[in-house]
């Protein structure tokens, strides 16, 4: 499982690894917004958390696909289902690496980019500590819709149909909490859902990942 | 849908099978059913299944990574090391450290072959796995099943459409099994 | 014999046939009454006017939508654990009536809401969570059409058919935190006290049965029309060579 | 090039195409945009059209990997440059049928997801009318970007990366259109320059990307 | 850089070249630059440059369309019909309206090789044109070069590792003409 670990970070962060990738998706997302909206601050400073949480989502949704695709195609992931490792630890290992990859970078990157948003001063912590607290969840429930649509060719727009409604709860009470703590409010529920969210998809999602992939591999 | 029936063989440790038969005839359907990863419509494998392995012209080679650093991943996955000889067995010395990504087709089916002599599994499912490959290398691919894998007690079940020069092996012809007409699978009958 | 028998496609499609006239006839029969009951012999709200008589439909297809999902995850365990193909058919075919569903009461409330809030769409947690089931619907539908092999459909989407509902549920919950709201609250519980007046209620109840049976009947017809596609699906499989 | 056109729309309809996904990807990004900003009406409509044409260009730009990358896979691409239909017009059938099956639909969803924004009434015709007029220079543009990429396995990310910064002239000028529209001000100057931007992107794209699939195919 | 030097050959209308040698000397470079898809590094081709086409193992067949829509694509871009015979000659008759992701592989692979009797191009370049076929495909395909081919004025190019069986072929080893010290290429050498 280590071994997949180090190998799925290895070639992330090879050329053409799309290491990064998901990091600057965000930042242009963000940057794209103004222009989309308008340049109002009183507008902005509102909406800014919302955002910052929206433009994560999209951006770790956008690399999904190559959680098992590149393996599929290529045939690896046929011989790693037939190799000794239990296919609960093989799900686990790639949404770890997934989240090394994309949820981490993503939460760092976010009070940085709030300022193009001009997020109050308030919310620069909260924003990363739902970040922290909530991109977890969408890397394991990402790593099942993946599973879910392996056998599918270019199957991403698929993949984030289906993975989406599955991510509304997250950003609900991500969302939320960034909300109430830029404004100040109490937001300890909605980071207490959050992070019951996380720990139950952590418990819970690679079993149903590895389910999925033994059907896909039949 | 039915594919092939009656098949029925034994292959003793020791020993290697060659599916042959026409394109289509369901070969590569065959091997991956007795590699576990389609279920037969009827009958039975007895192997040790924690020692099988499976291999086609699919080899999982990552292209990014040097020919090294991919036949390391496999030797950690199945808790094992690289053989020195490997590089040897296959002739891949002087690609060692090269990207998988720049090699010839030929060159990158040794890789995949290679991965077998990593894995150290004793059963043997291979589809097509001389595709591509020339003269001497096909020979390289008999030496090392021979030499290495049959000579240790191992078991390989080879389709091919090539003659491999193995005299250990036995050979196979699945013409005759074709299944009758093709009729409809377990699940497809329940709607006749 | 076994109940299980009963699931069999032949006889399956021989117990229904006889059937779904009736079911259908029946369908018919209560909507006609509950409807007309319901638009045109009831007096107007004293709040609402006339509009409320969109609840003939709003209520029952809201009803129904729900339901349907829960009939869906029902027979995809029935599928995972028995491997009975008809009711992994049903799913499938009942995923199509409950979207219809959905949208019928979305767009229902959608104009039962531009007169009494002003506005065709207020991000109110009930008409939120129905938007939700939207999307899990259509999720649901587009996995069985991107599959090729029948089984691996089935099987693929009662897992997501079972994930979804523990998020579809999670959601529901999520979004009564996120906002309050406009909507009524449960006009139907037992409790009297808050129910709408008997003279809405009882054409409601005529109509909910009505949308029950026309639920039944459908799904009981397209699951016929998917044995068929099967069984056309093996012919044209058993024809090949 | 009309069989190679009739070819790709027949292929987007058929199963597994991915018609219909960029419609629904614009749905949900519609659908989420509230889920992170919160649900009040005033501050909805205030930011509705600059979100109605943030998504249409995020669902377009996913869309994109299709176009060229499936044909590149399975050798077709080489073929078909080695056939006699000049790339230019390739290029040319490529982006129309993307057109075809993103930009067009979106388009015309556009107005009824507006509901769900709470777009003001006079905003519903104007969002059309600069998506209609935007759409086709985002499809010629992504097809150039496509192009860029197409060499590259699982190049989604990188195509988004490359293909965003080109997107901003269109997205400014259609977003304040829209912005100006809805508000009830004179339009007439950035639709102008939005058809200026569609006109050339049309007349002169088309030789940059067959350029630069030359190269790539090289 | 350069993989290969010094090549050079005629051939006449009617007639075939068969490229041979190891795995990775370079076969698929030369007929990817004989096809005009890559540059020379040095040196010319000559011939009627839109009579051209070239094909490896990918071969661009669509898995969501049937056979016979693949075909008539083609035909299409070609200028041309599908020809009835082409179903005989490739042994397709009934495969005709079948998916062509539900074809095994040998089957796509004669699809794939059909393409080349509907585009109707006088010079073919054919990279491992008989990979994964059986004997009798690979007969198909001698027949098809040599009957419909040749013998109407085409010329055929074709790397293989195997004996296709042709009498109008001459063969070409590669193994001399390997570049000396794989030197490096115009570009680099500016930087030297
Ligand atoms: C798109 C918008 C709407 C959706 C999705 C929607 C959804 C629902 C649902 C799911 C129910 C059944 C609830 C249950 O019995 O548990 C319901 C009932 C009801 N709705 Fe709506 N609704 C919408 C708009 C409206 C509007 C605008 C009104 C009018 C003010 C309204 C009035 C009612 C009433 C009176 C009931 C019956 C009370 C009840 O049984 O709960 N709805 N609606
Ligand atoms: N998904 C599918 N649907 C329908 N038929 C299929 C499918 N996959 C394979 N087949 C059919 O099953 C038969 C056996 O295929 P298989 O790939 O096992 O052949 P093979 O012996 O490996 O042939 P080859 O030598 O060409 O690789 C073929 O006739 C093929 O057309
Ligand atoms: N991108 C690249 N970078 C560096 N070397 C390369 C690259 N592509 C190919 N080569 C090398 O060029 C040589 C020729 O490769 P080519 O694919 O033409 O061989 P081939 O004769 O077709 O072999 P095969 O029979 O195995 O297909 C090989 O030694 C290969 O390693
Ligand atoms: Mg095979
Ligand atoms: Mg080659």
């Amino acid at each position: 499982m280590i071994a997949l670990l180090l190998r799925d970070l290895r070639l992330a962060t090879r050329a053409g690894g799309g290491f990064g990738l998901g990091l600057v998706f965000f930042l242009i997302v963000v940057v794209l917004v103004p222009f989309g909206v308008g340049p109002e601050t009183a507008i902005l400073s509102k909406i800014a958390s919302g955002i910052l949480w929206v433009a994560a989502l999209l951006a770790a949704l956008l690399s999904l696909d190559r959680i098992f695709a590149l393996d599929f195609e290529d045939g690896a992931l046929t011989l790693i289902a037939t190799a000794p490792i239990p296919l609960e630890a093989m799900g686990l290992a790639k949404a770890t690496a997934h989240w090394l990859t994309t949820g981490l970078p993503l939460t760092i990157a976010a009070p940085i980019l709030g300022v193009l948003l001009q997020l109050p001063n308030s919310g620069y912590s909260i924003v990363a500590l739902t970040l922290l607290l909530g991109t977890p969840a969408l890397s394991m429930i990402g790593t099942f819709g993946a599973a879910l649509t392996v056998g599918i060719r270019r199957g991403g727009l698929l993949l984030s149909l289906l993975v989406l409604p599955l991510y509304i709860p997250t950003l609900i009470f991500g969302a939320e909490a960034a909300r109430r703590g830029t404004a100040g409010l109490d937001a300890t529920t909605p980071l207490l859902m959050l992070a019951g969210i996380t720990a139950g998809c952590i418990a819970l999602l690679p079993f149903a990942t590895a389910a999925v992939l033994r059907i896909n591999l039949r | 849908m039915p594919v092939l029936s009656n098949v029925s063989f034994d292959v003793e440790a020791g020993l290697a099978l060659i599916l042959r038969g026409p394109n289509g005839i369901g070969k590569t359907t065959l091997l991956r059913t007795l590699a576990g990863l389609q279920e037969p419509v009827a009958g039975t494998c007895d192997f040790p299944a924690d020692q099988a392995a499976y291999a086609s012209h699919a080899d999982g080679i990552k292209t990014a990574l040097t020919v090294r650093e991919n036949l390391a991943f496999w030797a950690d996955v199945y808790g094992n090391t690289v053989p020195d000889a490997i590089w040897d067995w296959f002739d891949l010395a002087d690609l060692r450290d090269r990207f998988a990504g720049t090699l010839s087709a030929g060159q990158k089916r040794r890789v995949g072959l290679a991965r077998l002599g990593v894995i150290n599994r004793k059963v043997l499912f291979l589809d097509e796995p001389t595709v591509s490959l020339d003269g001497f290398s096909v020979k390289l691919f008999s030496n090392f099943i021979r030499d290495q894998h049959l000579a240790n007690g191992g078991i390989a079940v080879i389709a091919t459409h090539i003659d491999l020069g193995l005299d250990e092996a036995t050979t196979l012809d699945l013409t005759p099994f074709a299944a009758a007409d093709f009729g409809p699978s377990d699940s497809d009958e329940a709607f006749l | 014999m076994s109940l299980w028998e009963y699931a069999n496609p032949k006889k399956f499609m021989g117990w229904t046939g006889p059937i779904l006239p009736w079911a259908f006839g029946a369908a018919g029969l209560c909507l006609v009454v509950g409807l007309f009951w319901g638009f045109f012999l009831t007096p107007d709200d004293f709040r609402q006017g006339s509009t409320v008589k969109i609840i003939y439909l709003h209520v029952p297809a809201a009803l129904m939508a729900i339901n349907a999902w829960m009939m869906m995850l029902v027979a995809s365990l029935i599928w995972l654990v028995r491997r009975h193909h008809v009711s992994a058919l049903a799913a499938k075919a009942a995923a199509p009536v409950g979207i219809t569903m959905t949208l019928i009461a979305l767009m229902t409330g959608a104009i039962w809401g531009q007169p009494m809030w002003g506005t065709y769409w207020a991000w109110d947690p009930r008409l939120t969570s129905f938007l939700i089931l939207f999307l899990f619907y259509l999720g649901y539908m587009a996995l069985w059409a991107a599959i090729d092999d029948p089984d691996t459909a089935a099987d693929l989407t009662s897992v997501l058919c079972m994930v979804g509902s523990v998020f579809a549920l999670l959601s529901r919950y999520a979004v009564n935190f996120w906002n309050q709201g406009l909507h009524q609250g449960a006009s139907l519980s037992l409790d009297k006290e808050e129910n709408v007046s008997d003279v809405f209620f009882f054409p409601l109840l005529v109509c909910i049965a009505g949308f029950v049976l026309l639920f039944f009947a459908l799904v009981l017809l397209r699951t016929r029309t998917e044995i068929r596609a099967r069984r056309v699906r093996a012919l044209q499989l058993s024809e090949v060579r």
